[in-house]
């Protein structure tokens, strides 16, 4: 068995209108030195199997996961025993 | 593993175990009797659900028992999941309100949104499509940083989860007063269509029939936090402590589908909704009802989580999950209805003559009741009630307030929350969805076609809690009486209502006084009114932490039938040169009033008083000459009085008026003097209308200027542009939303 | 003409589609389940409005590879009439069958009322019953619809003339004011407003209606003549 | 300046309907061995500051980027020079 984290984020050139409204709202509440927040998304998947996982995941990140039209991704893979 | 520690008999008895789930020593001795034994903690968590206020209504059942509940539009009453109203044609329509107070203070998103999925389950579980949700909120002050956040995600879990499975937020109310800084009010309402033949009713018929379980799985959701055994928590179980339920109103989508899928099938047998105390209240009130007994085995009920033990799963409040009975044999055949949309539907036990309520679990009977001792058999308690020493003061107190600038106060008021517009509520709510919103928020009441048919539906919540506060008995008959108005002014004809009584706690003796008088006030104005009282809801112990009550506030839903589309009215002006009457004369009253709080901040003296021979001989005329067609708009007035009602009406078109007023200016402009409506006329309908209504007053006629004009004696009251007017009254709930507190 | 509103788990403007055609288009129309779709017996198909699949994930996307979207892209292929609408917009997006994507709106809230909207292109299949430059008001009622594209789309966008209708107040934060976008064919539209909730006078605006009025003429053009 | 990565999941007890619906997805997409998906967000916050960040960026998840009531959060920070 093995636990993927995948992280998925808005591109660069994406305006992330959530972002926005959480770093000001840090910045209202007097944290000061927020500079910039980007939000995204967390996905903790399962996986029966170790093997091919890389392969298993990407495929499934660019056909559902995630729109490469606005979003980029990473993982991490976890075996676990 | 049980997160909760699961004690012996003996120790539930002799450690008075049974005090932590809210049974008292009398009740606990009631259920040893019944036994003829202790219980087992399973059956104790059975007891102390259907027992508690929410299921049995303990406290407040003999005040419900006033209320008239029979009309001859009534199909169901008060006692299944929602009642039945006949509109003709064969339709009618079903509602119901409920509460969700102390889920939505805890988890103010999650709580609106399950608040509105149980109460669409009410509805469709009574094979009803559901057409329209309404709300009814209070709120503590906006200036209040904590209130602002309840505020914000309660709006937005309504929203997440009414626009999700696609049913239109039509409607409703939000008011805001300091008596809700701790406990907020979260209201929900739904209104469904169905046929007469196929009306359903929850009940376990047939002895050998099978009760199956559809939806989403059982979880550790919402069991009582008071039931665990706090010792007993660890750092670790802290952090899986059973928890919030969330909603998916995804699966309601489907789950709806399915049920009006599923209510034409003829193997069904009964169908009811897992609410509050979930499995445990379908099941034996499933049964009870039919006079049956029900054996289930749990090890077939869906889980989510592991080791779930039977107590937890009995008590369980996971959301999206209906119970059905089925004849015998014929399980797959429903099953296969749910699958169709991704639902499980699997049989968890069977129907029995024996009138017990027995659950195996692992091949052990864990409990073993007689089902009437939960369902029917709960301790009625006939509180103590006293009036409160304010009473008396109030009633004696004439307080008038003092205004030096009528343009002034004008301003002012139109940015009270409570009066200011709602739209940046509504906005978030899909309002239009199924296509049958004629008229949407931001008249008096909604209005929807029915389709196929050339009637429509009215439907509105109403309940002012200050007049209430002040005097119960005359704010319970304001609350109906507002609520019809809104319907007749809207072209419709009042029907029924449903109640949401939402007050502090029964055990308190002013408390129990206030729902006294409430419930007498209601009842009184349904009796006058004709609409009878068809379904409801009591949410007790609303406390803040320092046990301070909020105001009583009973709120009503009520529903009415527009007999031809052509009758449907809104309360805005449509053009200038319309003239404007108002209904009713203003009296000097001020006690509970926009007007007063805004300038004393806070609430006495006497409500205002209601006459209802008075007010159902207006909305009578005033309904008639809706439907003869001299009425152009027409607006119930409400709070803020005259002034505020004139300027709501004239903001859509923005038009301006020229009126000319007479007698106490404070007083004709802002009083808040009941049964009362502002309408509108063209030129040619002003005999007509006289007529019609003896008692309108010509007040003066919209103007194309723009400008809110008000004379008396020759000189000017009050002369502002219209838009500014709007300005304030839209921006200033967004404007206190925004900044930060 | 017949239709096929295609239904989704969690579509929940369907019905309304289904309305809009059948009763006050009077054309053929059916509901069809995702998963029983037969597209070939339809000429044109509506992707409705919702919450398909709980709009989890990003709207449209776990629809975007349900069942029937390998018959919808056929169907596309064919130069057959797709109009998707709100949550159908989405699930093209998320298909690649039109170009951007969507984001939240600026507002990060649900928005629901009538929106004015100027016609950009009446030279479409869907559009031809409108004035060039025509402004319409119709229901917008989304919590995502603030289209994105990048730079270089856009000016393709608007180089081929696939813009089709923009926001006069952009509600959403939409690149370009974009409410609705058409593919480089032209028979494949795309619009977050909502067409089949004003065809009726008794609900206030019927400015919709003209959107399946162009798309029967379109095929009555095509068909009824060369029959 | 330093990066803080926030890791944000529902409580283990508390329901998620979104990973339902995916994992569910992934399956009819033939994804074999997907035992469990769960959903969570990610955030990225941009700190002027790396001193006292930890401090900081918990009170923050306390206040206003993670719900106590039903989520957990964890955090890792980079610092970036
Ligand atoms: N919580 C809400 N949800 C939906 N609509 C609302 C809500 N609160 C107010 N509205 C709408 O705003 C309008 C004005 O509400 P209100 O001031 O209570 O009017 P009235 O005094 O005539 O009852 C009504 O159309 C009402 O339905
Ligand atoms: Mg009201």
């Amino acid at each position: 068995m093995c636990k993927v984290n995948i992280y998925i984020t808005l591109k660069e050139a994406v305006l992330d209108p959530q972002g926005k409204v959480i770093s000001q709202s840090l910045k209202d509440l007097e944290y000061d030195g927020v500079r910039d927040v980007r939000t995204g998304k967390y996905l903790q998947v399962e996986l029966a199997d170790r093997e091919n996982a890389e392969k298993k995941i990407e495929d499934m990140c660019n056909r559902l996961l995630a729109n490469p039209v606005i979003e980029d991704y990473t993982y991490t893979i976890e075996e676990v025993v | 593993m049980s997160l909760i520690t699961e004690w012996t008999p003996e120790i539930i008895e002799t450690e008075q175990v049974y005090k932590e789930v809210g049974v008292t020593d009398g009740e606990f001795a009631y259920i040893k009797r019944v036994l003829g034994r202790a219980p087992n903690y399973t059956e104790l968590g059975l007891f102390s659900v259907m027992w508690s206020e929410h299921c049995s209504y303990k406290h407040s059942k003999t005040l419900l028992k006033q209320f008239p509940t029979d009309g001859k539009h009534v199909l169901q009453g008060p006692g299944e999941g929602a009642g039945v109203v006949d509109i003709g044609d064969g339709q009618a329509v079903v509602f119901k309100i409920e509460s969700h107070n102390h889920p939505s203070a805890v988890e103010p998103y999650q709580g609106a949104a399950t608040g509105v999925g149980g109460i669409l389950r009410d509805v469709f579980s009574m094979g009803a499509k559901p057409i329209a949700l309404l709300n009814s909120l209070r709120f503590g002050s906006l200036e209040r940083s904590r209130v602002k956040y309840l505020f914000r995600e309660v709006v937005h879990g309504i929203s997440g989860y009414g626009n999700c499975v696609g049913v239109p937020t039509v409607g409703g109310e939000v008011q805001f007063d300091d008596a809700y800084n701790g406990n907020p009010l979260v209201n929900a309402m739904c209104v469904g269509l169905i046929n007469h033949e196929d009306v359903q009713q929850g009940v376990a018929k047939g002895t050998g029939n099978s009760v199956m379980y559809a939806g989403a799985k059982t979880g550790r959701d919402g069991i009582h936090g008071a039931t665990f055994a706090s010792e007993e928590l660890s750092e670790d179980s802290e952090s899986k402590r059973p928890s919030v339920q969330v909603g998916d109103p995804f699966m309601e989508k489907l789950l709806i589908e399915a049920c009006l899928e599923v209510i034409h099938h003829e193997a069904l047998v009964g169908i009811q909704d897992m609410g509050a105390a979930g499995l445990t209240s379908s099941a034996s009130e499933m049964a009870s009802k039919a006079g049956t007994g029900l054996r289930m085995n749990l090890d077939f009920v869906p889980q989510r989580e592991m080791g779930m033990t039977p107590y937890e799963m009995m008590l369980s409040e996971s959301q999206e999950r209906m119970l059905l009975v089925v004849e015998r044999g014929r399980e797959e055949e429903i099953a296969k209805v749910f699958e169709k949309y991704g639902l499980e539907a699997v049989t968890v036990g069977e129907v029995t003559e024996d009138k017990r309520f027995v659950l195996e679990h692992k091949g052990v009977t864990v409990a073993d009741v007689p089902v009437d001792s939960l369902a029917e058999d709960a301790p009625v308690y006939q509180p103590e009630a006293r009036e409160p020493g304010y009473y008396e003061e109030f009633r004696k107190t004439d307080y008038v307030p003092e205004v030096r600038n009528p343009r002034n106060v004008l301003r002012a008021l139109l940015k009270q929350p409570t009066i200011a517009s709602k739209e940046w509520v509504y906005d978030q709510y899909d309002t239009m969805v199924q296509t049958n919103t004629v008229v949407k928020p931001g008249s008096d009441a909604a209005v929807l076609r029915v389709k196929g048919t050339d009637k429509a539906v009215a439907m509105t919540t109403d309940g002012n809690s200050r007049y209430i506060y002040l005097d119960p008995e005359t704010g319970g008959k304001i609350a109906v009486a507002e609520a019809a108005r809104n319907i007749i002014a809207s072209g419709g004809e009042p029907l029924a209502i449903t109640d949401g009584l939402n007050f502090g706690s029964p055990e308190n003796p002013e408390v129990y006084w206030q729902m006294q008088g409430a419930v007498r006030g209601m009842s009184g104005a349904c009796s006058v009114l004709g609409t009878p009282v068809i379904s409801g809801n009591v949410s007790l112990y609303n406390e803040a932490a320092g046990g301070q009550a909020i105001y009583p506030t009973p709120v009503v839903g009520m529903v009415g039938l527009v007999k031809e589309a052509s009758h449907i009215t809104t309360s805005d002006v449509k053009n200038a040169e319309d003239l404007l009457y108002v209904v009713g004369g203003a009296e000097r009253e001020f006690g509970g009033s926009e007007l007063q709080g805004m300038l004393e901040g806070k609430h006495f003296g006497r409500a205002p008083h209601i006459n209802l021979e008075t007010e159902q001989r207006r909305q009578q005329q005033v309904l008639e000459a809706i439907r003869k067609g001299a009425v152009s708009s027409a607006h119930d007035i409400s709070e803020g009085g005259l002034a505020v009602a004139l300027a709501e009406s004239l903001f859509a078109e923005e038009l301006g008026c020229e009126v000319e007023i007479e007698g106490e200016t404070v007083t004709e402009l802002f009083a808040e003097t009941q049964s009362r409506f502002l309408i509108s006329i063209r030129r040619e309908k002003q005999t007509e209308i006289e007529e019609l209504i003896p008692e309108a007053r010509f007040l003066g006629k919209a103007a194309a200027h723009g400008r809110f004009h008000v004379i008396k004696n020759g000189a000017t009251i009050i002369d502002e542009p219209i838009q500014t007017l709007k300005a304030d009254w839209k921006g200033a709930i967004p404007c206190l939303v925004k900044s930060e507190g | 003409m017949k239709f096929a509103v295609i239904v989704f788990p969690g579509s929940n403007c369907d019905e309304d589609m289904y309305h809009a055609v059948s009763e006050v288009l009077q054309e053929e129309a059916e509901m069809v389940w995702f998963e029983e779709a037969d597209l070939d017996k339809y000429d044109g198909v509506l992707l409705p409005g919702g919450f398909s699949y709980g709009d989890y994930l990003r709207s449209g996307a776990v629809a975007s590879v349900s069942k029937v979207i390998a018959q919808v892209r056929e169907f596309i292929a064919a130069g057959k009439p797709v109009l998707g609408v709100c949550n159908g917009f989405q699930v093209l997006l998320e298909m690649g069958e039109l170009p951007g994507a969507m984001l939240k709106n600026r507002d990060l809230k649900f928005i629901c009322r009538e929106e004015s909207l100027t016609v950009e292109q009446t030279d479409t299949m869907f559009t031809s019953r409108y004035e060039e430059g025509e402004t319409i008001s119709l229901p917008v009622a989304h919590g995502e619809g603030n289209y994105y594209c990048d730079e270089a789309v856009l000016e393709k966008l608007r180089e081929n003339r696939q813009i089709a209708f923009t926001y006069k107040n952009n509600p959403n934060g939409s690149t370009g004011n974009i409410a609705g976008i058409t593919n480089e064919a032209g028979n494949v539209l795309g619009m977050m407003p909502h067409p089949e909730r004003a065809v009726e006078e008794l609900l206030g605006n019927d400015d919709g209606l003209r959107i399946f009025e162009s798309i029967l003429t379109h095929w009555r053009d095509v068909h009824v003549v060369n029959n």
